[in-house]
């Protein structure tokens, strides 16, 4: 078996608010192989974002992680001192974060901002760190590197600005990148040299692992995906299984939500009802309200994720396991 | 990159100065018993402070004073607050002396004078040899030099000179020189005064009589701001004055006196009387006055911790709750009677001067000639008081008037006002306190219009008119006080008791019109005379303070071990 | 919104409009500002300790004459300077008065002089700081020169000219204090106000027309709810004690009244001989200006989007 | 930029003669003859009238104003009538002294308040941030007399480890500048911890913290360069209150400072004194402002972009 650059087994993240414990990761396992990305799909709010934070260790207070394990190349993250995790934090693992238009310090020149991360972790002299920085902006397909290297976030364009924080995050070749809606923020044109330039990142020894609510990105970019919804991972597969034979209910609703040419619906269809809050999830499946044939076992008992065809597995008491 | 173990070594260091700062001034400090009243209260009993640095040996004769406020200037024509340098670098005519327990007049650059039948005519004989500290010789022309600056300059000390014959006419510009003033030869000269006045030499040994060296005077155009250019006859020179920071004067070998132990004054301008305080008791000075210390920590600090090394000298002078007669209450003999019987001065006294202070009865003060020590107080009733006023038709806090405080007047005399206001509250008198800054306090005093105020007025010479003229002597001068005294004719007889040649008779006059001013018409109440107390470092073996009991001294007159 | 059709079976059923705004309802019920205050006490003990200690504070300044048998000014010359003691819990003054009471009595005078001038001066400096920094030009400079008017006059010549024009009472010391500390407040909002003007969200607001005094209203003032509450918070010690200087000038409280900056100043030289009549007013005015810190923090976190994001 | 500078130095001479011409007019308000005040108790009508005309006090203000600036434009501030000496030689020597101690005094605040102020945002409402908040609220509501005076008992008179007044040598400055610099520090430390606070919430920060930057350094580096807008200007408004002398810590270590010249001359209405040390703040307040001014543009880009 080609070794993992991530595991992660039975994650619990749980925020105490005022109306009780909720629980926005609740058990999640998932596997980043060498060579491949993979995709976390969900509608916003079901813990995707959650789950990428706590592989980084920037889990807003009073959250925190009760229970689970992160290993990334085989260490366990959740043992590290705060000063190894932060030696790790950009030059091993590095994350991509959603809002490239306030993800950037507005004081500080783009170049500074990206030279920071080798100052960080490299013993680069001084002298070479900017021409360094220089050719990571034309990598990244930015156009007159040296210019915007003295720019500030608010002299440079979204693209610009994504690029910049893709650049600083590649910089040090980290085993792992985590990219969290790389593209939202972006016009459809830009997204597309982005989704191009992250589907190069990808070598044999390290791993990407894309979080997104649209699955036109999943599908451009990822090899294997994990649906997630409120909390919890409801299906798993390799991409094509997944869009050629969708079987959870709300995978199936997400699939007819996108719509695609080949179809000619003039309305696309949603998915009725809303997401539950985390603070009264239902005791069983927690798409039972929204799904058409849910019926009462659903409602009371947790389905487990049940294998039902080579790497492919359903969170769903319909299923019935492989080979039955 | 700042690591985290750095900064909590910083916060522990902040964290231990903090709590050694707050523990330390938690308990009381060392030395002190908490107040005079009883001692039961957490203070530590720590031993007096940690040991002071040890004193320079006395040989080099140097003193270290420190002062309140720096002088504005050193020529004493331009200044009443500060006599410093005049008394140590300048001489005078004559001097007035404590010798023991009574102020006297002794020849001091005069070593012999005579009077005319009139008593308008003075012969003086200037002592021989003395020469000013740039080595010319002081002559009579320099002693009507400087009667005749005053003159001309014409600012603060005016009213001595202004009794010689034709000073007047100096002032105004019509004559060119005082007429009155006959130099006979260097050491004779006459002065012929326009009335007679047996306080004249008494007078004359005032600061503000101080013989200046005509010729530096005639090339000195800003005189008494640099250093240099003070030239006196007296035993010390100024060497050096930063303005605000301090001054220093040094032995002057061409001194015609008898060399004194201190050769040099080191005066630093130290203006809070807390940091004063400690600086004398970590012994970085050789003696300190304690007029501006409240007097409980006087009582607490320096009568247990240096109960031999006081010195108490009256503060010659009256401190006083003035009446305004022109106030629609005060104007009413009863009110102003009624008042005088209303105010405990025993009380104030004991209780915010700790026993520092000489019960007043009148106007001329203790240790002045002329004071009468016959003339009765008035006895302390509140209940006659109040009777007195019922019988005025007066009800109950139906008077009310402003008492004015002058918020640069020291803490006595701030809390006196308060006792006083309650007294009079007692009675059912309102006397509301309004603080003033000193410039409009002094303004409204000036403007006749000030209802009330508690003041002191300190002696310059040994005679009555200095109080008796300048608060009675005229209309004009009685309104500048706020006092408005009606009594016209009294005051024409303040006027005239000056020129009284028999001194009996001068003082049965003065006596008569103290007894009526203050007995029958009550013009102010007489509270007490201050005591003032200084205390000496143990470089010091004596000291014998001004005799008007000044915060400026001779430091001649200071002994080092 | 949610209309649109499922899949073909199910053209027809659109769900009922009322179902889906019921249903979006959950999502984030509107916090009522009293349902805000019931959090801030259970996530804030500090603030309503805080709030509690003001209630003591303006309790003990009403019902001063009751909790005391002492007359604030009655004076006792043989009872001078004494300790702490059963019949003076925080002992006696200088003048022999029973510091309690004074300190009951003198809390009326220094509670309103802390907090009103600084409230004054918050809401002016405020405006003016707002409305410079976002106007800019010639508002700016008028503005900003007028603060630098105010910053350089003395302030003690300042309070003497009000008090010979409009008299000695409390409400020109207000003023007074008011018109002194306006101007550290407008500078202080005017850069809060320049950094928030250059922020997209502003920007985006003017793009759709938003007029200059709504972005100024519901965009920038909210930014700026913390620094100004920390403004407030430090404004309300340094109006008590700039009070006794004033008094000094004979403007608002005079001598035998009392409140907490005359105690302080009085006690000055018994510092080292009677320390308790400067550390109790001091120790006053120090927990009142916590219990106005805290409760100002507590009111931010509750008050502030930011803070409470889940 | 520069431009910018010079329009503003062209309306600080406006101000400048507001604030002379304020003073002159306020004194006329304000009860108090400068020349009576001179002579004190011995003062009598007579020779003050004549004083007050031989030193023009009597002229209408307007006058007295001119005659003032032109001096002024020559050089000649006028002599002070309390101290008899030239006012420029006066704040020449007090400049000295204040300035030092100023220096002295924002350098610790500043150090203590920036340091308190990150430490105690870094770990909100933990323990270190509820100690930091009362040791600079202590410093907020004591006044500033106590902290010198006791300052100036415990470490010089007790300890003997500085002077207890005097400022001869450099270590004359320590007491002063702790007790002048501990008030200000707590301020500083209030508006830069809440101003982190709301930094603390931004998206920037955790791009800061993926990089590997530690806590401190986010805190230092990243949240605190945006926080500077405020608390740069506080620090300018600070430094222009200690240039414009601190008379309570002046008294108190006896220091030759502007701030004792200043209520002296208010105290003594001292026109020519008071003009001067009036003037002199003046002139520090406008440079302070304008420095903080000119540092928006240096640390916010985005402002720059305006100009």
């Amino acid at each position: 078996m080609e070794h993992n650059i991530l595991e992660i087994d039975h994650l619990h993240v749980v925020f105490p608010s005022s109306k009780g414990e909720t629980s926005p990761v609740n058990d999640v396992s998932l596997r980043v192989p060498a060579g491949k990305t993979v995709g976390i799909v969900g509608e916003s709010g079901c813990g995707k974002s959650m789950t990428a934070r706590a592989v980084m260790g920037l889990i807003h207070a009073p959250g925190r992680i009760t229970e689970g394990e992160i290993r990334l190349c085989g260490r366990d993250l959740r043992k590290l001192s705060e000063k190894e995790y932060c030696s790790l934090r950009g030059s091993e693992v590095s994350m991509i974060f959603q809002e490239p238009m306030t993800s950037l310090n507005p004081v500080m020149k783009a170049g500074h901002q990206v030279e920071e991360v080798l100052r960080l972790h490299t013993d680069i002299p001084e002298s070479e760190l900017k021409q360094r920085v220089i050719d990571i902006f034309r990598a990244v397909g930015i156009t007159e590197p040296e210019k915007r290297y003295n720019c500030y976030p608010h002299e440079l364009s979204g693209g610009l600005r994504q690029r910049v924080i893709i650049a600083m995050a590649m910089i040090c070749r980290p085993r792992l990148m985590i990219a969290d809606e790389p593209t939202t923020a972006l016009d459809v044109t830009v997204q597309a040299q982005i989704l191009r330039l992250m589907k190069d990142l990808v070598s044999d020894d390290t791993g990407l692992l894309v979080i997104s609510h649209d699955l036109g990105v999943i599908a451009k970019l990822c090899d294997y995906v994990y649906v997630m919804y409120a909390g919890r991972i409801v299906e798993e597969s390799d991409i094509f299984t997944l869009f050629d034979d969708p079987q959870h209910p709300y995978t199936k609703g997400l699939m007819d939500a996108v719509g695609s040419l080949r179809r000619d619906a003039e309305v696309l269809s949603t998915i009725p009802g809303v997401v539950p809050s985390l603070a009264h999830l239902p005791a069983g499946c927690s798409f039972c309200l929204r799904c058409e044939n849910g019926s009462d076992r659903c409602e009371k008992e947790l389905p487990g994720l049940i294998q039902t065809g080579p790497g492919h597995k359903v969170r769903c008491h319909l299923m019935k396991e492989a080979g039955q | 990159m700042i690591q985290m173990k750095k900064k909590k070594l910083f916060v522990l260091i902040l964290a231990a100065a903090a709590a050694a700062f707050v523990s330390a001034c938690g308990k009381a400090p060392a030395g002190e018993t908490a107040s005079a009243a009883e001692s039961g209260t957490a203070a530590a009993a720590e031993t007096s402070a940690a040991a002071a640095p040890a004193a320079q040996p006395a040989e080099d004769g140097l003193l270290r004073a420190a002062i309140l406020y720096d002088m504005s200037s050193m020529d004493v024509a331009k200044t009443t607050d500060n006599y410093m340098v005049p008394l140590n670098v300048f001489d005078r005519l004559f001097e007035t002396r404590m010798r023991d327990g009574t102020a006297q007049v002794e020849g001091s650059l005069c070593t012999d004078f005579t009077v005319s039948e009139d008593g308008l005519r003075y012969e003086f004989t200037l002592r021989d040899g003395v020469v000013f500290s740039n080595g010319s010789a002081l002559t009579a022309s320099d002693v009507k030099y400087s009667f005749e600056r005053l003159l001309i300059a014409a600012n603060e000390n005016t009213d001595i000179p202004l009794e010689v014959a034709g000073g007047e006419e100096l002032m105004n510009g019509k004559a060119k020189e005082l007429t009155g003033f006959e130099v006979l030869d260097d050491t004779h000269f006459a002065v012929t005064l326009k009335a007679p006045n047996a306080g004249f030499t008494a007078e004359l040994s005032s600061p503000a009589m101080s013989i200046v060296d005509a010729e530096t005077m005639e090339s000195v155009k800003n005189f008494g701001s640099e250093p240099a250019d003070t030239i006196g006859s007296g035993p010390y020179v100024v060497t050096e004055w930063i303005a605000n920071d301090h001054y220093t004067l040094e032995y002057n070998d061409k001194y015609w006196g008898a060399e004194p132990t201190v050769k040099k004054v080191d005066v630093r301008v130290i203006p809070d009387p807390g940091t004063q305080n400690l600086m004398f008791r970590n012994g970085e000075l050789d003696m300190i006055d304690l007029q501006s210390l409240d007097s409980s920590i006087v009582e607490s600090t320096y009568k247990t911790e240096y109960p031999d090394r006081i010195i108490s000298a009256p503060r010659v002078g009256v401190t006083y709750f003035a009446l305004n007669a022109d106030n629609e209450y005060l104007k009413d003999l009863n009110v102003r009677k009624a008042i005088a019987m209303a105010i405990d001065a025993d009380e104030i006294i004991t209780g915010i001067y700790n026993n520092n202070a000489i019960p007043e009865s009148g106007i001329i003060p203790t240790g002045i000639w002329g004071h009468n020590d016959a003339l009765e107080r008035t006895a302390y009733d509140p209940e006659g008081a109040k009777k007195l006023l019922e019988e005025s038709g007066y009800k109950d806090g139906e008077i009310h008037f402003e008492m004015a405080v002058d918020s640069a007047a020291d803490s006595n005399i701030k809390l006196t006002c308060q006792a006083v206001s309650q007294m009079l509250e007692a009675v059912g008198i309102r006397a509301e306190i309004k603080n003033y800054d000193h410039s409009a306090c002094l303004d409204l005093r000036l403007s006749g219009k000030m209802d009330s105020f508690i003041a002191r007025w300190g002696m310059d010479y040994n005679d009555p008119a200095n109080i008796m003229y300048t608060f009675f002597g005229s209309p004009e001068k009685t309104a500048q006080r706020s006092l408005n005294y009606k009594d016209k004719d009294v005051m024409a007889r303040v006027a005239a008791a000056s020129s009284i040649t028999d001194d009996q008779a001068r003082e049965a006059e003065y006596q008569a019109l103290e007894q009526k001013i203050i007995g029958e018409d009550a013009a102010w109440v007489p509270l007490f005379e201050e005591l003032h107390l200084y205390c000496l470092g143990d470089r010091v073996s004596g000291f014998t303070p001004h005799w008007a009991g000044f915060s400026d001294f001779y430091a001649a007159d200071v002994v080092l071990k | 919104m949610f209309q649109g059709k499922h899949s073909d079976s199910r053209i027809q059923k659109i769900p009922d409009a009322e179902q889906d705004i019921r249903l979006l309802s959950q999502l984030g019920e509107e916090q009522t500002l009293g349902k805000k205050l019931g959090r801030m006490a259970k996530e804030n003990p500090l603030a309503v300790i805080s709030a509690a200690v003001i209630l003591v504070l303006i309790l003990g300044a009403v019902f001063a004459p009751v909790l005391t048998p002492y007359s604030y000014t009655g004076m006792d010359l043989r009872n001078r300077l004494a300790a702490p003691s059963a019949a003076h819990l925080f002992g006696t003054d200088e003048g022999g008065r029973d510091i309690l009471t004074r300190l009951l009595y003198g809390s009326r005078i220094s509670l309103l002089t802390g907090v009103v001038p600084a409230l004054l001066s918050l809401v002016l400096g405020t405006a003016l700081g707002i409305l410079s920094g976002f106007a800019g030009g010639k508002t700016d400079s008028l503005i900003m020169r007028l603060a630098d008017i105010m910053l350089a006059i003395p302030s003690m010549l300042l309070a003497m000219v009000i008090m010979y024009t409009l008299g000695g009472g409390l409400g020109n010391v207000f003023l007074t204090l008011t018109l002194v500390n306006w101007a550290g407040v407008a500078r202080i909002i005017r850069s809060e106000t320049l950094k928030l003007k250059n922020t997209e969200y502003v920007e985006a607001a003017r793009v759709i027309g938003v007029s200059k005094s709504r972005i100024m209203l519901r965009h920038i003032l909210p930014n700026c709810v913390p620094t100004m509450i920390v403004l407030f918070t430090l404004n309300i010690p340094s109006s008590i004690l700039t009070e006794s200087s004033l008094s000094f000038l004979g403007l608002g409280v005079q001598a035998p009244d009392a409140s907490w900056g005359l105690m302080i100043n009085a006690g000055r030289q018994y510092l080292y001989t009677a320390p308790w009549l400067c550390f109790v007013p001091g120790i006053a005015i120090m927990v009142t200006v916590l219990a106005f810190n805290f409760l100002g923090d507590g009111l931010r976190d509750v008050l502030d989007p930011h803070q409470n994001r889940e | 930029m520069i431009r910018n500078i010079c329009r503003r130095l062209g309306e600080s001479v406006i101000v400048l003669l507001g604030v002379a011409l304020m003073i002159f007019v306020m004194l006329r308000i304000v009860p108090g003859n400068p020349v009576a005040t001179m002579m004190g108790e011995h003062a009598d009508l007579a020779v003050i009238e004549r004083m007050t005309a031989e030193l023009g006090l009597d002229q209408p203000v307007y006058i007295q104003f001119i005659r003032y600036i032109t001096g002024a434009l020559k050089g000649d501030f006028g002599t002070s009538y309390s101290l008899g000496k030239p006012v420029s030689f006066l704040m020449g020597t007090a400049f000295g002294n204040t300035l030092k101690l100023a220096l002295f005094a924002a350098l610790f605040a500043w150090a203590l308040g920036i340091a308190c102020g990150i430490s105690a945002a870094a770990r909100k409402n933990g323990l270190a941030d509820h100690l930091f908040m009362g040791v600079s609220l202590m410093g907020v509501s004591m006044p500033i007399f106590m902290v010198a005076m006791l300052l100036q008992y415990v470490f010089a008179y007790h300890l003997h480890w500085l002077p207890i007044s005097g400022i001869n040598d450099w270590r004359g400055f320590l007491l002063p500048a702790v007790a002048l610099g501990w008030n200000s520090a707590g301020s500083i430390s209030r508006l830069v911890r809440s101003t982190l606070l709301d930094i603390l919430q931004e998206d920037y920060i955790d791009t800061a913290r993926g990089k590997g930057r530690t806590q401190a350094g986010v805190l230092i580096f990243h949240a605190f360069r945006n926080a500077l807008l405020p608390v740069i200007t506080m620090m300018a408004l600070q430094f222009s209150s200690l240039l414009s002398g601190a008379v309570i810590t002046e008294t108190v270590f006896s220091i030759n400072g502007i701030g004792r010249l200043a209520v002296q001359a208010i105290a003594g209405r001292d026109i020519p004194l008071l003009e001067g040390t009036a003037l002199f703040t003046t002139l520090v307040v406008i440079l302070g402002n304008l420095a903080a001014d000119c540092l928006y543009d240096i640390l916010d880009p985005r402002i720059r972009k305006e100009v």
